[in-house]
C-alpha cells in the first residue's frame, strides 16, 4: 500500500550536514533564506516545481545544520542531515 | 478570410499569460476591433496552469469559450497537455523549446506546430522579464490580426509609468515584441 | 540510505506538492498539525474535516479520512461525525472567514455546547481564497480588495479577537489558545493539547494560529515573516487562554 | 440495537410529528439533529423522550444550516441519520442538501410544511415543493415523498431511509402542518413483521485501519476545478439518479381509467380530491385522481398514460402552482385542457372540488 | 449626488463585474452589501474603489444571510440597495429574499452564477435559474432578467432598480462566471442621456414626524395568524405580480418567423445560438433562436407564438433541464417535439449547438 | 380626572392588551424600552426591528415604525436599516434563541464591526414561541421539551454567557450590559445608557434582559418570580459589563 | 344517515376545547370509528382563540378541516364571532348563554342555534372544573355519535390517575357528562 | 390622530390610593400579587381580558400607594395614584 514517491532532488554536501533540497516540492517561497540564522541560503540556479529558482546553501560553509529552513519550509522541501562531527 | 481569430494562450502561474492576453485584447478593442478576453480561474489562487481565451473579431463574439483555437501558444509541459484539446486541424500549435520531454505530447493534429526559443532568447538576448512579451509578438504574427502599432499603444498605456522612469525599458519591450514577430515570420 | 523529505508522517506524499501558493501558512499549520497527530500516534482515528477557504486544498493532504465541506460548515459537519462517533478524533480546519464571519454561529455554539471536536483555524487577516477581501480579522489601516483605503476602524471595527471570544463561553474543561507559524513547535504543542482535550472527552478545543498570505498581502518572504511576526501579534496575543483542568474542578 | 421499540404490529392513535418520532425508531435510526419550528417541534419532543430508551442520540443544533450539516456529518460517519424541518427552516437547509447531493451522503429530510413565502404561518401549506424537489444551486437529484395520512407518515419515513441508504441520494418525507398537528389511526409495526429489511449502512469517513498504511485514506469533496471535471461528475450523478428513477417512483391512481376529469394533487390534497371524486362519480360525472406519490423522481410515465385518456385536468393544489409546475415539465407535448385551483397556505376540501368542478 | 459618475455616453472595455459596478453608480444605487464569492468578488472590489467617489456606501457583511437581510434593511430605510452574489452564496440568500417577496422589499440582487450543485466550481453556469425564479418557501414573486452581454448587464442592471422600485418587487439580475470575469466592449452612459428617468426611492420605516402623534407608525411583519389571512395576503401578492407581468416580461427572436426548429436559450448561451442559427441558415437549414429575458415573469404568449410555428424545438443551457422547466409550464398544450441539450456546469459553443442541430 | 393606564408613552394604546401571556417578561422589557425611548425623547427617531420569537409579538407594540423580520435576522436588518440612514436610532428586539442560536454570527459580527446599533434580548431560558424547547441559555438541569430530562451539561453544556461573550469581543466604545425583569428600573436605565451609547455614535450596544417564560416553565407567579430573581441569577450575573469611555481614550 | 360528524369546538385558552376534543376523538378512534382531530394553532402561545376540528366517522376521513361542521360550540364571545363561519342549514350552533352581548352575532343560517348554561351549571350545580366536561356531554348528545360507554372509557384513561386519588371526582365527572347530555336533549 | 383608547376598568379607592385596574388589560398573571409588599392584593371576581379572575386590593386599609404592582405588571394594568395625607 504505501507508495515510494520519489521527488526532483538536489542533495549538497557542506562541512557540517548534508543539505537536501527537493526542487520537485520547494516552491520558491524563500521563507527558508529570511529564517537562516547562519543566513547562508540564495537562490539557486536549480528550478522548483513552480518553474522559479529553488535554494541553496551559499557555499560549504556556512550551513551549521541546524535545521531552521527545513522547520519553516511549508512544503517540507528542505531535509537536513547534521553530520557527526 | 478569418472573421474571428481564437488564440488560448498557456502557462505556469508567473509566466504572464494573462497579462500578454489582457495588452492584446486592449490593443484590438482600441483598433475598433470587437474583442473577448476570459482568463480561466479555480479555486487555487496559485498552481495550476493559466490559461488566458482570447478571441478579436471584426464583429460581435459569440460565446466566451470555444472548441478550437486558430493558435494556441503553451509554455510549459503542464500547460501543452492543458491545451492540447483546443487543437484542430486549423490550429497554429506554438511551444516553448525550453520546455523538456514534452516531445511525444504535443498535438499531431495542428496545422502546424511550432516550437520557439522564446525564453532562451529573453535570457540571453534581452531579459528574462520579457519573455511575455517576446510571446506577445509571436502570437501576433502567428494570427496577423491586430496592428502592431496598436499593440504598441496598448504597451504604452499599460506601462508607460514605468517608461517613464526608465526610458529604455520602452525600447527593451519593443525590441522584444519585434523579436517575437520575427521568431514566427521564420518559421512560417 | 535514501534520504527522504522532512514530512510529518500522515502527510500524503502523493499529494505533494501540496495545492497552496509559494510560502502560505496554511503548510505550516498543516506540518504543525501532521507532527500533532504523529506524536499523539492518533492518525488511524482522525476523521479531518476541511472548510472552503484555502484550507479545502488540504482535502488530499492527509492520509486519514477527510470530509471537504462548505464555507463556515466544517465545525457542524465535524460535530455530526462526533456526535455520530464519539470514537473517532474530529478536526474541523477553516480559514479566519469561514469560522468568524460566515460559520461563527456554529464556533460559538459548538464551544458552548462543549463539544469534543478540536478546531483549528488559520486566520492570515484576510479571505485568502477569494483573492484577499476583507476579513474579520484584517487589521486597522490594513489595505484589502474590499477595503481599499485600509480597513476604517470607525466604520468596520477592530479585528476579531477569536480565542478570546471563544475563551469567554467555554467553561474550564475546553483549551483555547493562539498559536503562531512563527513558532511551529510551540503550535504544534498547542494542538496536541487541543487534541489530547477531546481525547479525554474534557470539551471543546479552538486553536488559533497566525498564519500567512504572501499571495494576497503582496508580500515578498521578509516582509511576510514581518507581518507575522511583528504587526500581528500587536493585534493578536499569542499563548494559551484556556487549558483544562481536571473534571473534579469542574464547577459554574 | 437490544429492544424493539416497536413489537409486532400495533393500531394506534396519534399525531403525525408523533408517527415521524416512531417511524424512525422503527427504521433503527441512530440519531437525529434538528432545531425547532413549527410544525415540526414534537418530532423533536417524541424522539428526545424516546431515543434514550432505545439508546438513540439527539442534538439540537444553533440553527437549520447547523443541523442539516450536523447529519451530512452522522450519515458520513456511517450512522443512519434525519433532521426535520419546514418553511424558513427548509430554505435555510438547502445548503447543506445540495452538499448532500454532490456527495451523495444518504440522508433524510423530514418536511413539515408551513405557510410561505417567509414566515408567513406556522400551520400548513404545500409551498415547499418546489424547494423541496429543487432547492439550493443544484438540479434537484433527491428522492421526495410526499405522504397524505398518518399510515403514510409512518411508512413512507422508514422507505426514505431504506431508499436512501440503498441508492446513496438523499430523500425526504414531505408532510405538512396538518399532517404534523393532527390526530388520526395508523398501524405502525416493527418493519421486520412486514418484511421489510432495514438497509445496512456503513460509513464513509471514519472507517477502520489507518489510511496510507492499511488502506487508502478517503478524501470526499464536493469542490472541482474545471467546467469539464464538473461536468463529468454532474452527467454521471444525473445518469445514476435517471437509473435510479424507473425503480422508485411510486404514484395512485383514483377512477381514471374511465375518467373524463381528473384531479391532479399530492400529500393531503389527495384526501380530499379523493373524497371529491366519489362525490363526483354519485352525481353521474366521470371523475378521477392522479396523485404522484414521489415528487421527485416524478411519475412521467405513469402521468401521462392517464392524461391521455382525460377530457379536462384540473392541478389542485395548497400553493401557487408548484404541483403544477411538475405536471406540465412531465407531461410536455399532451394538450388536454389544464385548470388550475390554487389555494397558497390554505387547506383544500373536498366539497370545494366538487363545487369547483362542477363549476367548470 | 453632486457629480454623475458617468458623464455622457462613452465606450469602454473592462470586465462584467466592473459593468455591474459602473451600472450601480449610474442607476444612483446609494448601498452595496456583500460577502465575497467568486465569481462575484469585483462587483465589491470596484465598488469600494469607486462608491467613496460618489458618497455611495458598501458594507462587508459576515455572511450572505446577513447581506440580504441588510439589503433588506437598507431599502426598507428608503435607500436604493443592492447585493451581489453566486451559488452556494445563492442558496443563502433566498431566506432574505422569501422576506423581500412577502413585504415587496425592492430591493435588487446581483447572481453570477457558478457551477453547482454545492461548491463544485466557482466559474461558470446556469444552475441558478430555478433557485433564482423560485427559491426558498415562496411562490417566485420576483422579476428575474438573464443577461448575455456586458451592454445588457449594464443595461439590465439599471433597469432592474427601476423595476424593482417603480412595482415594489424584488429584481435580479442572473448573469454567470464567464459574464462575470470576461471583457469585452459595451457603452456605458449616464441613463439620463438615454431618457431613462432613475426611479425615486422613499422609506418604509424611519418617516419623518413621530408616529402616534403627527402620523400612523408603519408596522411591517411578515407573519400571519391564519391560514385565511395568509392566502389573502398571497392572492393579492400573487394578483399584483400578474398585473405587472404582461408590463415587463422581455423576449428576443432571432429569424423564427420561418423556423422549424428553434432553439431555445437565455443568458450568454443566446450567444452561441445566435451564432448558430446564423451557420446553419447559411447552411440551409431553418433554425430560428427564441431567447426570454425576463425568465420571471416568462414570456409566455410570445413563447406560444414562436413555437406555434416551429417543428422542433431545442433547450440548451448549461443546466439540466432548469430552463426547460420554465419552458414547458410556460408553452403546455402544445405538442411539437421538444429535445434537451443540457451541459451543466458548463459554456455551450456556436460549433456544437450546430453539431447537435445537424445530428437531429 | 380620567384614569389612563400607566404605559409609557411610546406605547401604541389601539394593540393593547398587547399578544404576550400572562405574566410574560417580555412586556415588563418592552415597558423598560418604552420609557427609556420616552426619557431620551426619540420616539420619532427610531426605527424598531422585532424578531421571530415571542418578540415578534411586538410588531405593532410601539408607536414607531416597525419592522418584523426572520429568525435571529433582525441585526442584520437593523444594520441595514443604521448603515443606510445613520441618523435613525436602531433597535433589533430578540430573544435568546435569535441571538446566541441562529443570529449569533450576527450578534458577534454586528459587536465586532461596532455597528452603531443597540441589541436588546430577552433571556428566558427557552424557545417560547415554538413551545418551551431547550436554549442555549436553558440551566443545567432544566427539564425543556427537547431536554425532557432535564439539560445534561455533559451533553449540552453551560448555558450561554451572552453578555460576557459580547464584551469579549467589543471595543471599549461600545456598551454591554446584563439587566433583569425583575428590576425594571435598573432595566430601563441600562437599555438609556445602551440607547446613549447609540446616539454618541459610540459605538455596538448590547442589553441582554433576564425574563421571564410562565407558559413554558409551567410557573405560578410565585415560581415565575422565585425562577427569575434566585435560579438565574445563579448563572447570569446583573450588572454593566462595559460603559464607553470618552472617545480620546480609544486604544487598542 | 351521516356517515361523518364535523365537530368545530371553540373556547378562549383557558376553557380546555382542545381536552374535551381529545377525549371524543379518542373515545371514537377506542370505539372502532374512524376519528381526525386537528387542533388550530397561530405564532401566539396564548390569547386567541381556540379551535378544535373533530370528524368521526365509519370510514377513512378526507381533509382535516372542513368547511361546514355538523355540530359547532362556542364557549365566549370571540368564538362565536370565529366559527360562524361553519354554520351552514345543517349546522347545529351551540353557545354558552353565560356569554354577554352577543345575541347580534349569533348566526342565523343554522339548522338549530341553542343557548345551554353549561357555565352557570357547572358553578353552581358541581363545580367550575367540569365545565368543559358539561360542554362534553353537550357535544356527544348533540351529534349521538359516540356510545357514552366510550366516552366514560376515555374519560377514565385520561382522568384515572386522579379518579383513583380522589374517587368523588369521578363521580362528579360522570355527573358532569349526563347533565350535558340532559341539556341538548331538553332542547332539542 | 392621537385617538382615545378605553379600556374596561375598576377604580378602588382605598384609604391611601387611588386603585385603578384595567380589567380590560389583566390577564391575571398574578405577578402584582407576589410583589405587593404590604401583601394586600388577591383575585378580583371582576374577570380580566382573558375571562380569568382580575385582582384588587383585599380591604381599603393595606395598600401603600407604593406603586410596586404598577411597576411590575406587564401589562400595565394598574394605575396607582397616591392621595396626597
Ligand atoms: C456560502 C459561501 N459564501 C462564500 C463563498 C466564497 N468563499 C470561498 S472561500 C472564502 C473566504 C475564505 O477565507 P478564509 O475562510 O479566511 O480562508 P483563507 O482562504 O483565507 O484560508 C469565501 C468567502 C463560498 N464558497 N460559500
Ligand atoms: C429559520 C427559522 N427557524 C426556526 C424558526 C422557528 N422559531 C420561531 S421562534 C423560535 C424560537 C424562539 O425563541 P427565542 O428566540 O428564545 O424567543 P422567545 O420566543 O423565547 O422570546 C423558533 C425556533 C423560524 N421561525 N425560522
Ligand atoms: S521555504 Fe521551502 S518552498 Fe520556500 S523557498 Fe525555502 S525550500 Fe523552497
Ligand atoms: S491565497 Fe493566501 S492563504 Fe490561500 S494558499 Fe495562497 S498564500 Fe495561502
Ligand atoms: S411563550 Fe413565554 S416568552 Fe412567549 S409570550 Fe408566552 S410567556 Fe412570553
Ligand atoms: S400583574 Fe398585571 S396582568 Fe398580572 S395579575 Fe397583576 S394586574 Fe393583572
Amino acid at each position: 500500500m504505501p507508495t515510494k514517491i520519489a521527488y526532483r532532488m538536489n542533495k549538497i554536501d557542506t562541512k557540517r550536514a548534508l543539505f537536501t533540497i527537493f526542487t520537485g516540492l520547494c516552491k520558491g517561497c524563500g521563507l527558508c533564506i529570511q529564517k537562516c540564522p547562519a543566513n547562508t541560503l540564495i537562490w539557486s540556479d536549480e528550478l522548483g516545481v513552480y518553474g522559479t529558482p529553488a535554494v541553496q546553501p551559499k557555499d560549504a560553509e556556512g550551513c551549521t545544520g541546524c535545521g531552521m529552513c527545513s522547520i519553516v519550509c511549508p512544503d517540507c522541501a528542505i531535509t537536513i542531515e547534521r553530520k557527526k562531527m | 478570410m478569418i472573421k474571428t481569430v481564437k488564440i488560448a494562450l498557456a502557462g505556469e502561474g508567473g509566466q504572464g499569460v494573462q497579462s500578454v492576453a489582457g495588452i492584446m485584447v486592449e490593443a484590438a478593442y482600441e483598433e475598433g476591433k470587437e474583442a473577448l478576453y476570459i482568463p480561466n480561474f479555480g479555486v487555487e489562487q496559485r498552481g495550476g496552469v493559466s490559461v488566458a481565451y482570447c478571441q478579436i473579431s471584426d464583429e460581435k463574439i459569440g460565446s466566451p469559450k470555444f472548441v478550437y483555437a486558430d493558435l494556441v501558444v503553451a509554455l510549459s509541459d503542464r500547460a501543452v497537455l492543458r491545451t492540447k484539446q483546443y487543437v484542430n486541424k486549423d490550429t497554429v500549435f506554438i511551444y516553448d523549446t525550453f520546455i523538456e520531454g514534452i516531445e511525444d505530447d504535443l498535438p499531431t493534429n495542428a496545422k502546424r506546430v511550432l516550437g520557439i526559443p522564446a525564453l532562451e532568447i529573453a535570457k540571453k538576448e534581452l531579459h528574462p522579464r520579457v519573455f511575455n512579451v517576446i510571446i506577445m509578438g509571436v502570437a501576433i504574427a502567428a494570427t496577423d490580426f491586430i496592428e502592431m502599432s496598436a499593440i504598441k499603444t496598448a504597451l504604452e498605456k499599460k506601462l508607460g509609468y514605468k517608461f517613464e522612469q526608465d526610458p529604455s525599458l520602452r525600447d527593451l519591450n519593443f525590441k522584444a515584441l519585434a523579436r517575437g514577430v520575427e521568431l514566427v515570420k521564420d518559421l512560417l | 540510505m535514501s534520504i527522504i523529505p522532512n514530512m510529518p508522517k500522515p502527510w500524503r506524499k502523493e499529494t505533494k506538492p501540496h495545492k497552496f501558493c509559494p510560502g502560505c501558512g496554511h503548510g505550516l499549520v498543516l506540518k504543525a498539525l501532521g507532527e500533532a497527530i504523529d506524536e499523539l500516534n492518533i492518525q488511524d482515528k482522525i476523521v479531518f474535516g476541511c472548510d472552503i477557504g484555502c484550507s479545502l486544498l488540504s482535502w488530499d493532504f492527509f492520509n486519514v479520512d477527510t470530509v471537504q465541506t462548505h464555507h463556515g460548515r466544517t465545525t457542524p459537519v465535524m460535530t455530526g461525525v462526533k456526535r455520530a462517533r464519539p470514537d473517532r478524533i474530529c478536526i474541523a480546519y477553516m480559514g479566519d472567514g469561514g469560522g468568524y464571519a460566515i460559520g461563527s454561529q456554529h464556533l460559538v455554539n459548538a464551544a458552548t455546547r462543549n463539544e469534543k471536536i478540536t478546531v483549528i483555524l488559520a486566520n492570515n487577516c484576510n479571505y485568502g481564497m477569494t483573492g484577499g477581501q476583507m476579513a474579520p480579522t484584517t487589521l486597522p489601516g490594513m489595505k484589502t480588495e474590499t477595503s481599499p483605503y485600509g480597513r476604517d476602524i470607525e466604520e468596520t471595527g477592530y479585528p476579531t479577537q477569536g480565542p478570546e471570544m471563544v475563551a469567554a463561553i467555554t467553561q474550564e474543561r475546553a483549551y483555547v489558545a493562539r498559536g503562531t507559524v512563527a513558532n511551529v513547535r510551540q503550535l504544534k504543542n498547542y494542538i496536541k493539547r487541543a487534541l489530547q482535550t477531546q481525547m479525554d472527552n474534557s470539551g471543546f478545543s479552538f486553536v488559533e494560529a497566525l498564519s500567512g498570505c504572501p499571495t494576497n498581502w503582496s508580500t515578498n518572504a521578509k516582509d511576510t515573516w514581518a507581518f507575522i511576526e511583528e504587526t500581528m501579534p500587536q493585534y493578536f496575543k499569542v499563548g494559551e487562554l484556556k487549558t483544562p483542568v481536571p473534571k473534579e474542578g469542574i464547577s459554574k | 440495537m437490544a429492544v424493539k421499540p416497536i413489537q409486532g404490529e400495533k393500531r394506534v392513535f396519534m399525531t403525525g410529528n408523533e408517527v415521524v418520532a416512531w417511524a424512525a425508531l422503527a427504521a433503527e435510526v441512530d440519531i437525529m439533529y434538528g432545531y425547532p419550528i413549527t410544525p415540526q417541534n414534537e418530532v423533536m419532543h417524541y424522539w428526545t423522550r424516546l431515543a434514550p430508551k432505545y439508546d438513540r442520540k439527539f442534538l439540537q443544533t444553533e440553527d437549520e444550516i447547523s443541523a442539516g450539516f450536523t447529519t451530512c456529518g452522522g450519515v458520513l460517519s456511517g450512522k443512519r441519520a434525519f433532521t426535520a424541518t419546514a418553511g424558513p427552516g427548509n430554505t435555510l437547509m438547502q445548503e447543506a442538501m445540495t452538499m448532500a447531493e454532490m456527495m451523495r451522503i444518504p440522508l433524510v429530510q423530514v418536511v413539515q410544511q408551513r405557510g410561505g413565502p417567509s414566515t408567513a404561518t406556522v400551520i400548513y401549506s404545500q409551498q415547499e415543493v418546489t424547494m423541496t424537489c429543487y432547492g439550493g444551486n443544484g438540479e434537484g437529484l433527491r428522492i421526495v415523498y410526499s405522504t397524505g395520512s398518518h399510515q403514510e407518515l409512518f411508512d413512507y419515513t422508514i422507505k426514505a431511509f431504506n431508499i436512501a441508504w440503498k441508492y446513496r441520494f438523499p430523500a425526504f418525507v414531505l408532510g405538512d402542518g396538518y399532517q404534523a398537528k393532527m390526530r388520526e389511526s395508523l398501524n405502525i409495526y416493527d418493519p421486520a413483521e412486514k418484511g421489510i429489511e432495514i438497509v445496512k449502512t456503513y460509513p464513509f469517513v471514519g472507517l477502520e485501519g489507518t489510511p496510507g498504511v492499511d488502506r487508502e485514506p478517503n478524501h470526499l469533496r464536493n469542490t472541482y476545478n474545471t467546467e469539464e471535471e464538473l461536468n463529468l461528475v454532474v452527467n454521471e450523478l444525473v445518469a445514476e439518479y435517471e437509473k435510479m428513477a424507473p425503480e422508485i417512483v411510486e404514484y395512485q391512481n383514483f377512477n381514471t381509467d374511465d375518467a373524463d376529469i381528473v384531479i391532479i394533487a399530492h400529500g393531503i390534497v389527495t384526501r380530499a380530491a379523493q373524497a371529491a371524486v366519489k362525490t363526483l362519480r354519485e352525481q353521474g360525472i366521470k371523475a378521477g385522481h392522479f396523485r404522484p406519490v414521489t415528487l421527485r423522481p416524478f411519475p412521467e410515465e405513469q402521468i401521462r398514460a392517464v392524461v391521455k385518456k382525460a377530457k379536462k385536468l384540473i392541478v389542485a393544489e395548497s400553493a401557487q402552482g408548484q404541483l403544477r409546475k411538475l405536471v406540465t415539465d412531465a407531461i410536455y407535448g399532451e394538450s388536454v385542457p389544464l385548470e388550475n385551483y390554487y389555494k397558497p397556505g390554505q387547506g383544500i376540501t373536498a366539497e370545494e372540488l366538487v363545487e369547483y368542478v362542477k363549476g367548470l
